[in-house]
């Protein structure tokens, strides 16, 4: 299903919509087919506007199977198109998905326009020339079915043959088979009396440019290669396989070329001790991993506080606790970002919006961590990590190189010496004559780095190591507003993957004439320095989130205002629908309609 | 390590720091100290090439002791640290210093995959037998049935082997020595400081406050000759005051025995020649039960196998050259991608 | 020096002093002597009144060398008694504390009352009939010092007799040599002319009963054992080694005959796993351990969350980040154990305020562990811990039971069936019959407690963990006042071993007329219900905390109050004076004294 | 381990859970699971008195699968938590399932410490030689050069062997068993059923999506009695179809070597007879390179020693009859007290 969903993402791009995508994979390595829990899912939502989420109703579901039906009808718009492959509505696939009754008999689909079909048949009778098994015939069922698709869109089928070609080109009969499928799903679209159901989704008018469709973890490998490029430093990555972070680990091991070394550690604590390792040797280390991989990094990463050492630590947050829900997504690791770390361990917390903007995320954690000197924690989350999106490939010559400074005067040398302007301490390389210096978890005088135990000395380093980290507020961004003015009644602010979301919803209640912006946060440790101001200007802050209330707290409690918390926990991204009658709700209090599918809860008193 | 030999001869005095050294007096640390420092000048590593990276426990804090680069790192974790040291730049000579407790306890795994992967570094482990820092508690070397704060009853635990459990793990070279025999130590040492890939140095040091008199049944310098052998590659396996006892394999079968030489009919041609590449010799030595046999010393084990970060070198050299230097511009547009 | 401390603790408290004690261990495991970091201190602070703490300014020092003048001498008391053993004034001694001349010749020790005596040549002389060495005649001129303390306190020498007797039983002209010197000691008070620096400090009035001193640690294990005896359950620790919570495991490590079982586990990872299994199988499982030991235990005990086991973890809380301050006391990880947790992995936090509280807290994160099947975080710092207090010992047969139940019904059992009050799961444990289930860190379903990765159980799940844990409000006293009305102009919010420090400030400033109060937190999390609701009767909240604003931040996120907040992070504990100053600078704004020492701090916006 | 046999029999479908079995179709779980659920009832063990204990991988779901009390607990963890269990009730049968990389990568010291505190428990290790959950990376055991996921250019480590790092821990069981052979499988699980203290079992299991036929060279049945060799105690070491072939010590070495019976004058008598009690001849057996040797599979090693769990309760009942039952109450008025 992934594949086909691959396939006619590119097919949109080709066509130059705008769109972002929702695979949704089973728990499960390979679960047995036809069970709920095994139903692989893949979602697009393309169009001639731009496109910020995967879609909360689609128009069209293509459901091969009765568990693949039961688990995705709700989503679909009523009145849309259900495209179901008969074939597999058996007795046993039935009773698999829980289906008492037949429901292409039963009536109960009666609120949707049913387009049953025998794709497997079909199938099998297309491809019967090429000689395959009928098990094997009936395996091109997904390109039928994505032939079909590309009738009802107007799409062309040559990229996908070109694909096939290449992906099978030694398996010159899957090519032929694949293939026959395809144009036969297609042809299917102009002899059967569908017409009424073709859509033309014509170009969005985008920005100029080369353009290509890019996940979050790609763009975060990406994001860090240009980083090792752009500071002029070696990348080494430390990591260790973890679910929904792996693929950014995959991603780098494949470019030795490009200046990145991988280990693969034993654990995640040797995973971040190798990229403090490196990072202390001169190198860029850095470090990718989820949850339950996070939060055995938490005693390392106080030492690369303490010793002030370079460091990106990207999380690609899952649904919690413990092992939780692994390839669900989530947004309840703020908390231990910022806070969850014995002693007084200041880090700066960053956190992409969207597949893209890992890109740009995970050079800006790179660029403040070797100028401060700190571990950065840049969040991701599954939903962004597997999500697509159309980018604008960057001329990377144009790029802002980031400077870096390692040391090699030897006057006036100790390991802590700082810049007075940023606080930084030095960063000495080992291999450089003259600057033999010791460094460790202790805490260091602040005038000689030296081992220390002098209270005083204690409280100055502390409140250094603070200054410095909330010193950053002043080399980032101000806040903006993505839509919407600067001020009124009520400011939507969000964080992380919620992005798309967010923004469709704010827009289509200013569409409705709502006073409603939309501020999104990717400055988590320190805010941004005009942000306690922005908030103000606002009658009422709602804060939506995929938690149980994190952002809001922070903002509560260093602002003192009665932020409101929208909180949904349940491992998948908000629909606009639920933040739209969300924001309803605050601005036209007298006509309250609850979220679709009630869904999610509201929980207002953080 | 791949250090050119400078002009001025180095001395003891290039690797000694400024820093005031803070273990109790009479501790084993310092002999081991002043042991590294007087042999670390043959190696030709100047101090800034060299990095000294530990865990924590009393004899972690070594590094503030070097003038030569240092991180004294956090529980158990040193392996890993030193590992990502090497992975960025290769042409450090890295060292680790650790304890029983911080590199079998809580670093047990670090250590294991570390000496799996011959990573190209020398580990020290100080092994006194006991948690000197936090005050005596039992570690995993601490003799079954021990009595400490923590086990006042006796420890439950069967003791591991330092040495056995790092040859278990395929280590590329695994050595003993004591901390009061600088000449031992010393030949130990230069021979670690040579190594390509990962050395494990067992260095029995006596923690004079927690667990004085460890080791005083085979280090005291009365019976050291009679209760310990040294293992020198290419002789005999002899050890006593006269030499004149020695090791064999009992015939047909996998086990050793001490032999007396002019007894039963024994001569030095029945004694055992030391083969450090005979990994499972290595395994028996150092295994051998005490006081039935001696403790063996010296350079249980070597051999040379590419390395850690060698491979990893050439994995890198291969791209550049296979993939001809793509740029990320280039890679950037891999795939398919279309223009507006 | 520690033994002699204790010995004189011992001596006041026999004589029914109230009193409070703070041992100041050296970094090193045996520093060598004469050196500034090489000082081992002993505080102590006893009188007829309460005592809270171990007092700001003593009345007298003690310095055996010119290393412990030098650091101690800052705390003494203008015109207090200065007692110093000149024969260690000599140039090597006075080189290695930094002294450019003898203090006790320059005139600068002019501000106090020096005694400055000879006692190594007055202790050898008293100790030549019995034959010891020189050096080890020397080695008895700390007993020497205690006898001419208890002189000049009037408390008799039985005690220490006694105890000299038993500590050396084998070696009786150690015996002998410590006796005489302490003998010696208080004969020369007698006859040298000092009369005028006898002190007489009656018993204080204090509860009748029987008292013992106790120590943080001590008392944490001895509340651990309770609890055992109280729930009927087994105790099972697993531990790791860490300074300063190694006594407890120590402690507990001596009672098998108690029902305690001590597992000293490889790592502090596996020592929260061992203690995991155990409450698992049945038994009381708790783990202690300090700063990185907890960060270590952060995965696992998202584990015990999610599979709903009680357990008890004891933090003795020390100076951070990371190695930070091992031996020096602090309270930064309150944000850890609130937040520090991948996913919404909510946990019941408790601190103790004294060294005797710990007692009690340790049975009320049982009780509250086995209640509500939940892992419950006991905070208590380097300073409680090796602090000690008088402790009136219990009736063990009056303490109250704390009922457990552990589930043998099999009629509608499932693994997360729960009561519906506290909502605890049931407790079923290994080896019941009928009871065979399954649990781990995969979401459960809230019906049948098998895996589950629908997203409404999600939600529900996730919210249900969190009512059960905010609903412990419900079970825990409401917050109350120690010192001053319910309401008025301030109150001063404290949590954990500042404890003494507030008591007493607030209590002077009080003596003074001002209209301030002070409230002290047991409960973290949840805080207890009325909280709110007494905070909102001042007009302000002054938190004091040992780090640079935690507590106060929760504070000001839950309540929206503009908390104020005054941080000190020294490794030491806040002085009654910094308090006071703090307190009157808030209360009397024309006169504004400023804190002694100019040690601390403030931070006032957080 | 203590339960009195029941009256009813059990069988099977008493360890069989009513979930649904969610691995790969044709994963060689399956037929581990089949394979542990038959031989169990043998054992005479109630299934509310065992626990399975899990940590995290395709593997470690097995509990769920199990009508026993199960724990599927953390990745890596899964040795700490049984610690555990066994600490606070030994009279619970306690079973770990884990895999090469739960047991051995993250895992690896709790499993080295558990194992050489003999804590009574039996572990299987079910090693495909890839990280499966995760989708397809290399593992500890992975062949060097290994081409995966995480090492698109082959892996850089040396692979650990299992059997033979759990001799090096001093473990009192190890043996070696193949998913699809039942009845070495059988055999294994009823012996480790049995034993006192830490059972290892390594079993060879195919992946059949990311490392499908890892083992086949060796466990493909047309090969599989010249490719292997079943060790059984007291038995002389012969494999191959005709049973024509075994081990013998090459005379004067501490090595292994294979004949061939009845070439070179060699006859049964020549060949070794296994014996589970001697390490250092299971050592050589674990290590045996494969494909000059076959690989040794059954009860390599096998002996019983004082477990950890006896250990601690013998101390509780020294404890109870030496402090003659001192209470609480007395324990709290010990040493000074006052009375006011
Ligand atoms: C995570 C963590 N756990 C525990 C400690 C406390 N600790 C410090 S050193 C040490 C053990 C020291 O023993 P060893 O490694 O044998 O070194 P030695 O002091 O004997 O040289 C322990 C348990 C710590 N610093 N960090
Ligand atoms: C702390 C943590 N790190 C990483 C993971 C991701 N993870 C789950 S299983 C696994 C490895 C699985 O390999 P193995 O133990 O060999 O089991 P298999 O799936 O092959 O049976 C990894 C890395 C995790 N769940 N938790
Ligand atoms: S405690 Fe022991 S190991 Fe540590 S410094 Fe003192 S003597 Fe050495
Ligand atoms: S991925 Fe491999 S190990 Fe996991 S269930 Fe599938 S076949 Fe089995
Ligand atoms: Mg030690
Ligand atoms: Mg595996």
């Amino acid at each position: 299903m992934q594949v086909t969903g691959d396939q006619f993402t590119l097919a949109a791009a080709l066509a130059r919509n705008d769109l972002a995508t929702f695979p949704d994979y089973p728990a499960e390595i390979r679960a047995p087919v036809g069970t709920t829990y095994g139903v692989s899912g893949f979602q697009i939502h393309f169009g001639a506007d731009d496109v910020f989420t995967p879609g909360d109703a689609p128009d069209v579901l293509v459901a091969m199977n009765p568990a693949a039906l039961t688990t995705n009808l709700r989503d679909l718009k009523r009145g849309g198109l259900l495209i179901v492959n008969s074939d597999e509505f058996k007795a046993a696939n039935l009773r698999k998905a829980g289906y008492a009754a037949n429901p292409l008999e039963d009536g109960s689909l009666s609120s949707w326009d049913v387009l049953a079909i025998d794709i497997t048949k079909l199938t099998q009778a297309a491809v019967a020339s090429t000689g395959l098994s009928s098990k094997e015939a009936a395996r091109c069922k997904n390109f039928w079915t994505l032939g079909l698709m590309y009738w009802i869109y107007g799409r062309s089928l040559e990229p996908t043959v070109r694909w096939l070609e290449a992906k099978f080109a030694k398996r010159p009969e899957l090519v032929a088979a694949n293939v026959q499928a395809l144009k036969a799903g297609h042809a299917y679209g102009e002899t059967a009396e569908i017409s009424h159901h073709r859509y033309d989704v014509p170009p969005a008018a985008v920005q100029p440019g080369k353009y290509r469709n890019i996940s979050g973890n790609i763009a975060t490998a990406w994001g860090l290669l240009a980083a090792g490029q752009l500071t002029g430093l070696p990348v080494v990555m430390g990591a260790y396989p973890i679910t929904p972070a792996s693929d950014v680990l995959h991603e780098l091991s494949r470019h030795k070329a490009l200046g990145v070394t991988t280990v693969q550690a034993e654990d995640e604590i040797a995973a971040i001790c190798v990229a403090i390792g490196a990072s202390y040797a001169g190198s860029l280390g850095v470090t990718v991993t989820s949850g339950p991989g996070m939060a055995l990094k938490t005693e390392a990463l106080g030492l690369a506080v303490s010793t002030e050492l370079p460091l990106v630590v990207v999380n690609v947050q899952r649904g919690g606790p413990s092992t939780g829900l692994p390839t669900k997504t989530e947004q309840a690791d703020l908390f231990q970002a910022v806070y969850g770390r014995n002693g007084e361990a200041p880090i700066c917390v960053l956190a992409a919006a969207t597949p893209a903007d890992c890109f740009a995320m995970a050079i800006e954690a790179a660029r403040i961590a070797v100028k401060y000197m700190t571990p950065v924690i840049l969040l991701t989350d599954g939903y962004l990590a597997n999500g697509a999106e159309p980018w604008r490939v960057p001329d990377v010559s144009k790029l802002a190189k980031i400077p870096v400074t390692q040391r090699t005067e030897v006057e006036g040398f100790h390991p802590f010496v700082r810049d007075p302007k940023t606080l930084a301490r030095a960063w000495a390389v080992p291999g450089t004559p003259g600057l033999t210096h010791r460094i460790g978890g202790i805490e260091k005088d602040f005038k000689s780095g030296h081992i220390s135990y002098s209270p005083e000395n204690h409280e100055l380093m502390s409140r250094t190591r603070e200054a410095k980290i909330l010193g950053i507020a002043e080399d980032i961004p101000e806040q903006g507003i993505e839509v919407g003015a600067d001020h009124g009644k009520l400011l939507v602010l969000g964080w992380g993957s919620t992005y798309g979301a967010i923004r469709e919803a704010v827009s289509r209640c200013r569409a409705r004439g709502l006073d409603v912006s939309h501020a999104h946060l990717r400055n988590l440790h320190p805010f941004p320095r005009n942000l306690g101001a922005l908030l103000g200007k606002f009658e009422r802050v709602l804060v939506p989130e995929m938690n149980l209330g994190q952002l809001v707290r922070l903002i509560r409690s260093q602002y003192l205002l009665p932020a409101i918390s929208y909180t949904k926990i349940q491992g998948k991204p908000f629909k606009v629908d639920e933040i739209e009658s969300r924001i309803r709700q605050e601005l036209e209090p007298g006509d309250r309609p609850s979220a679709t599918n009630g869904s999610s809860a509201v929980h207002e008193e953080p | 390590m791949n250090d050119v030999v400078q002009p001025t001869p180095l001395t003891r005095k290039d690797f000694s720091s400024d820093q005031d050294v803070r273990w109790c007096p009479g501790c084993g640390d310092y002999s081991i100290l002043a042991n590294v420092q007087r042999v670390l000048p043959e190696l030709g590593v100047r101090p800034e090439n060299m990095v000294w990276v530990s865990g924590i426990g009393c004899s972690s804090r070594f590094p503030y002791y070097m003038s030569t680069y240092g991180f004294h790192t956090i529980h158990g974790r040193a392996p890993a640290i030193a590992t990502g040291i090497r992975a960025a730049n290769p042409d450090l000579s890295v060292w680790l210093v650790t304890g029983d407790g911080d590199g079998l306890s809580i670093g047990g795994n670090h250590l294991m995959h570390c000496l799996r992967r011959n990573v190209d570094l020398r580990m020290l482990l100080f092994n006194n037998r006991i948690y000197g820092l936090t005050k005596g508690q039992y570690s995993p070397t601490s003799e079954a049935g021990k009595v400490t704060k923590s086990t006042p009853d006796g420890s439950t635990d069967y003791p591991i082997d330092p040495a056995s459990l790092a040859l278990g793990c395929g280590s590329s070279f695994v050595a003993r020595a004591i901390d009061v025999d600088a000449d031992l130590l010393g030949a130990v040492l230069r021979r670690a400081g040579k190594h390509h890939g990962s050395a494990f140095v067992e260095i029995y040091q006596n923690c004079v406050v927690f667990n004085d008199g460890a080791f005083d049944a085979f280090t005291a310098p009365e019976v050291r000759p009679e209760r310990t052998i040294r293992c020198e590659h290419g002789k005999p396996l002899l050890f006593g005051k006269e030499k004149n006892r020695g090791l064999r394999i009992r015939p047909g079968t996998l086990e050793l025995e001490v032999i007396e030489l002019g007894k039963d009919g024994m001569t030095e041609a029945d004694v055992l020649v030391h083969d450090e590449t005979n990994a499972p010799l290595a395994m028996l030595l150092a295994h051998m039960p005490f006081p039935e046999f001696p403790v063996a010393t010296g350079v249980l084990h070597a051999v040379e196998r590419q390395t850690y970060d060698a491979a990893l070198a050439a994995q890198h050299e291969a791209a550049a050259a296979k993939s001809g230097k793509l740029s990320l511009q280039q890679l950037f547009e891999t795939g398919e991608t279309w223009t507006v």
